[in-house]
């Protein structure tokens, strides 16, 4: 690590190889990070399965700045404020699929059911939580009758093949996965889980020490980012295709083309961040007794957004 | 006295030297937790997220949830070991197959199972059960084996010569003469079922303390992890002295047999 | 004859294609009601004669009678009593004693009683409920003794039961046992190293040879009882046995030591010819 | 030859009941992967994978990098064992405090220690030493100080009346003595060591047989999973038996007590 | 005076809040060149007596001196034999016996020398290079002879040195020892259970009583050597040595079966008595 504390020669990036993190692979694919930070900035970047790990690196300095869920940045911050929300990412793109043959026709017959989420604390964990409240439900954490199971998305279809969890909570294109290869039905598309629409799926979420740091850098991930969002309204098909092509690069396996341009669909690139329900949020990781307080003063920073907004 | 005193003045050097550490800056806050006194961040300490865990009755329940299968897995374990080790012993064609497949088996870390574990019985209880098990079951077979095979041949022609043989020489001499290998196969059987199940749990998320670790560490609250980590320490050891060790020393000092 | 060895043979495998002839031609024979010693130097194969006898091993060739009865297992009309006595841990002294008695189903307190009378005998009446560990050698070995007269053998046999014991109890055990046997009349063979225990508690002392074992010399021994040490014939008879065990000493030291040992076995033999005028 | 017979024989039975469930469609092919002749689906087989992963390097690297972190770890849990077992059994006072406080860690399962060696060191090579270490060190306190603590009398007299002390006392006397003592430490350390990194790998992520053995199961891939068994049950078992059961076994011989 | 022990007492701790006094004034005076025998029963205080003297414990009150010079620890001028040996299994035969000579600062080349001088002596010239796990148990005390003698002590202490052997090997030792002794005239301390092995080495017999240990009566053996057991001195001795003995025994028995145990110790008066007359 190192070496980026103050005036950095070197931005680390993290990000899910989830299709929620279209931004930042658009933007590291089409070169906007290299063209807005300039030549002599060297990038690296790391991929990351959930939140937990993606903030456990963060937290250990492993890396500066990335897209991770609201949830896991808004729950560790309490014990470790050393990291700050900058900008939105995506918004939607989480859908609760059903195993065929579970018999759930509704959220109320998720009462006994067992439901995989990514993990821990994940922001599908609390959107969970926030649509088993509309119906009078809860999880057995909190002396419910709905077992959660924090399980890696990769690993959740065998489980559905396998009758051993009866929904999922998660995001795309895993959504689309379920559906086309465990023969899943989507429960609650992304209009209906949680906020819907308005729920914030990923944010961009920087370490407190290299924002303070490298004010500039900052800026130009933004600005990189902003762009990348463009792109993708404008160009939805082209940036299918380069995702496509990035997972196949970093893990091996080609994605289907067409299940990949109908998991894009359910989701909505963004740079706002809606507070509103960060702190929802927060208050149901509260209620988890995930966190000490809902207070999250001081998470969100909008000054770097604004800046790089100002400049466009 | 003055061991019980030195002790209790050790746990206060550590708890001190810790609690000065988290309150410096050197780290921070959620590296080191506090033990006892809450730092600004978050304001929680390990020992308050323990009493909380242990009045809400979290920890109780996934303790109960651990030791039930540790129970049950471990008993299944115990009984295989015995069968497999008996029939090792007797029957040269099993030693020769079985043995010397055991001999493998047991040089296989439990928790390597896991992927298969969860394809063959799926995510969950069996899963683990699957891994305590197979991490204890080698082991107890390897001892209780070599306990039947070593049986002082002097026991054994006592009891001839006095008229036992066949099943009543199994049960009145053979058996009775292999409890300090057997016992002592219990107390590493046990190591490795108790090693086997945090890491089972720790993947495998259905309740338990392994459970309750991984939700620690998702949360980044360690002071959850160090308190689950604390009951971890004082469960295991109370096991482990009071049961196993216990069991070894009364049985070892009976038999004769230098400590 | 109670007990009736004939051209006894018996080879050990050793290695892989070598073999180990330990006993060579064997003939032994005890009368009902005698007390016979076994008396050689270390691995001469007086363990294996024991065994043979108690049906824990067999002959290579040749046959083994007790009681005109030929030998093919262990029997309780033949209880041997080892050198660490072989008491189970397990157990406590009575059911130790009594463990051979419930196999001849004998009623539970029929065999306590018996149990209790035989531990009489070997002053332990207070210690049934005592483990092994806790009793001191002289005790362990005077359980195992009761252990064994109370299955009623016709032939007690004895592995060395007192080498592992010090000078003194082993003395005060030379005593009780002679006095077990002129009360009981058992028929006793008796295996040891060690000329006066031979000489103190048995009638007939038989010599062994060593490599291959075979019986090399009988001697009677006619003193009266309770013997004394100091008895002049029983001084005599040491004397006697002595020079004949030293050249089998002799021959297991060329064997240890080889040629390094030439000097040694001369200094022996010069003890023996200075002496050996008194028993000739 | 007899045993060598059977034992060709025993594994021509297991692999042909294997063979048999895998093709039969009693269970999905992906539950029993086949070992030597390719199912119609797929048709991959846990053999072809193994070589497959043997000719890329795959395996061969994996291999190198796990046993590479298992000897760094393992010499460092060696190292500071020994060092504490020796204080422990020289100075009362470390044994009334450490000693003490070492029975206690020695219960927790080194697995447990995970996720704080995450927040410690960052995920990666360090937490995974840190687990191999720590899971090690404590029995080969336990095992030095015992061994330490025993020396026989009569060495420590015999050395003493022919002049020597101190640190040549230590050197000649006290460290061979501990010699048997220190080697199943050294055993009993290895077992646990290699448990630990096996786990630290699954839940790490970074290189090594236990992460290939994760992309196994993320990938559905059992006969690649198989595969990895294969070759950790063939490096656990000689390391266990060609390496420290030799070595126990020769110094129990040599030092005349049974085994 | 090679050794003084004046009014030697030694209490050990026992339990919480007890103790157990092991020796009681005991005076021990051995003359340079003398070979003087502790004979007692079990657990008298003989090893304690040889570890004072060893300097590997401290009386508690009393003065134990060597050469005139108060005993503060273990030193190179007494070295003791033990009744395993006390061989390093991890050294062969030649660092076994060159370990003290090295300590001396003596070169390695003439510590070997030394060594295989005393080797030779023992007759272990050829087994340099064995372990001792190679070596049977007569073979083991002689390497543990001849690492003591090499080291020149002034006075060699030897703790049942011969206890765990068998017989045959016990009597060569006893012959070896003894040329040993005259060869080098070393003052020997020895201890043993056994009357004969005391009468058969040394010039002095001092016999301990027991709870608390005391030297109860001293015999001087005045018998030519090589000594022949049934040499009538010592056969005359031994008689009245062991009538001595018994009484001694009779307590440790008393202790140990309580009044069980009556009819017995009548039994050892009754033998005692019909011979007394032999020895008065
Ligand atoms: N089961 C066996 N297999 C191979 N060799 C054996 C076996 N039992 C005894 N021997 C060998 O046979 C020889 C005689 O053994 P045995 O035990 O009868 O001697 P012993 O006279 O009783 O000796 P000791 O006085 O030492 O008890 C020895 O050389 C021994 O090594
Ligand atoms: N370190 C010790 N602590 C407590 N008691 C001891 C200690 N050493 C010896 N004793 C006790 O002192 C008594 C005498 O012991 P010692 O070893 O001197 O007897 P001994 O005459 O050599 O016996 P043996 O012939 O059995 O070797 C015994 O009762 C023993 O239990
Ligand atoms: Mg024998
Ligand atoms: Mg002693």
């Amino acid at each position: 690590g190192g070496g980026s504390e103050e005036n950095a020669d070197e931005v680390r990036i993290g990000y899910f190889p989830n299709f929620t993190h279209i931004t930042t692979v658009v933007a590291l694919e089409n070169g906007y990070f290299q063209e807005e930070f300039g030549e002599d900035i060297n990038i690296e970047t790391s991929t990351f399965p959930d939140g937990s790990a993606f903030m456990e690196a963060m937290s250990t300095q492993d890396f500066d700045i990335g897209t991770v869920g609201p949830s896991p940045a808004t729950t560790t911050y309490q014990r470790n404020p050393e990291h700050e929300i900058i900008a939105g990412a995506v918004n939607g793109g989480a859908v609760l699929a059903t195993r065929e043959g579970a018999g759930i026709e509704s959220v109320e017959d998720l009462d006994g059911m067992s439901v995989a989420i990514p993990t821990i604390g994940s922001t599908q964990d609390i959107m969970l939580r926030e649509t088993l409240s509309e119906v009078g439900l809860d999880v057995e954490d909190s002396d419910g009758t709905v077992s959660m199971l924090p399980q890696a998305p990769a690993d959740t279809s065998t489980l559905f093949l396998q009758d051993d969890v009866d929904a999922a909570a998660t995001q795309e294109p895993w959504g689309v996965y379920l559906e086309n290869q465990a023969d899943a039905d989507i429960l609650l598309d992304e209009e209906e889980f949680a906020w819907g629409t308005a729920s914030t799926t990923t944010v961009v979420t920087a370490r407190n020490a290299f924002t303070e740091g490298n004010p500039d850098l900052t800026e130009d991930y933004l600005r990189a980012h902003i762009r990348a969002i463009e792109f993708i309204e404008e160009n939805q098909q082209e940036a299918v295709e380069i995702f496509i092509d990035h997972i196949e690069d970093i893990a091996g396996n080609e994605l289907d083309y067409e299940e990949t341009m109908e998991a894009s669909d359910r989701l909505n690139p963004t740079y706002e961040i809606n507070e509103e329900v960060l702190q929802e949020m927060a208050t149901i990781s509260y209620e988890a007794e995930y966190m000490q307080s809902d207070d999250i003063e001081g998470l969100v920073n909008r000054a770097f957004l604004e800046a790089a907004l100002e400049e466009e | 006295m003055i061991t019980v005193l030195r002790r209790v003045l050790f746990v206060i050097v550590i708890v001190t030297i810790w609690e000065i550490i988290s309150k410096t800056n050197l780290f921070p806050t959620f590296m080191f937790p506090p033990l006892l006194i809450p730092n600004d961040p978050g304001g929680v300490t390990v020992l308050g997220t323990l009493v909380d865990g242990l009045i809400t009755g979290q920890i109780i329940e996934a303790t109960s949830v651990t030791l039930g299968r540790l129970l049950i897995g471990f008993s299944i374990a115990v009984v295989l070991g015995l069968t497999f080790g008996f029939l090792i012993a007797r029957f040269k064609w099993v030693d020769d197959t079985l043995g010397f497949f055991v001999t493998a088996l047991q040089s296989i870390p439990s928790i390597v199972w896991f992927p298969l574990a969860i394809v063959w019985f799926g995510l969950g209880n069996l899963a683990i059960l699957f891994i305590v098990a197979i991490g204890a079951t080698w082991t107890m077979t390897v001892n209780a084996s070599t306990g039947f095979k070593n049986v002082p041949s002097i026991y054994l022609n006592a009891a001839r010569t006095l008229g036992s043989s066949g099943t009543h020489l199994a049960r009145t001499v053979i058996l009775p003469a292999s409890v300090p290998h057997i016992i002592s196969g219990l107390r590493v059987a046990w190591a490795f079922a108790w090693r086997a199940i945090m890491a089972g749990e720790l993947f495998g998320a259905a309740g338990g303390l392994g459970y309750l670790l991984d939700m620690g560490r998702s949360l980044q609250a360690m002071d959850l992890v160090l308190s689950i980590m604390i009951v971890i320490g004082i469960i295991g050891t109370i096991i482990d002295n009071q049961v196993f060790l216990r069991m070894e020393r009364n049985v070892s000092r009976k038999w004769g047999v230098g400590t | 004859m109670k007990v009736n060895l004939e051209q006894v043979n018996k080879t050990f495998p050793k290695g892989k294609n070598n073999s180990l002839h330990v006993l060579h031609d064997i003939d032994l024979k005890i009368e009902a009601g005698e007390f016979v010693s076994l008396l050689g130097p270390s691995g001469c194969g007086k363990s294996t004669i024991l065994n043979l006898i108690a049906g824990l091993d067999s002959p290579t060739s040749g046959e083994v009678h007790v009681n005109d009865k030929k030998v093919k297992g262990p029997g309780t009309d033949r209880v041997v009593v080892f050198q660490q006595g072989g008491l189970f841990p397990w157990m406590n002294v009575l059911d130790n004693v009594t463990y051979g008695l419930l196999l001849k189903k004998m009623s539970k307190k029929e065999a306590e009683e018996k149990a209790m009378e035989g531990l009489r005998m070997v002053h332990l009446g207070n210690f049934t409920k005592a483990y092994p560990h806790e009793l001191s050698g002289g005790m362990k070995q005077r359980v195992a003794i009761a252990r064994s007269l109370v299955m009623d053998p016709d032939v007690l046999l004895m592995d060395e039961p007192f080498a592992a014991l010090d000078e003194q109890t082993r003395i005060i055990l030379h005593q009780e046992l002679q006095e077990i046997w002129q009360k009981t009349g058992k028929t006793i063979l008796f295996i040891t190293h060690n000329i006066r225990e031979a000489l103190t508690l048995s009638e007939r002392v038989l010599l062994m040879s060593t490599r291959p074992g075979a019986i090399k010399k009988t001697f009677t021994v006619q003193a009266a009882r309770p013997r004394d040490p100091s008895d002049s014939v029983l001084v005599n008879l040491e004397k006697r046995v002595m020079s004949e065990l030293e050249e089998e000493m002799e021959k297991v030291l060329k064997e240890e030591f080889g040629d390094d040992y030439r000097f040694k076995t001369s200094a022996v033999r010069d003890r023996d010819r200075d002496h050996m005028g008194d028993h000739i």
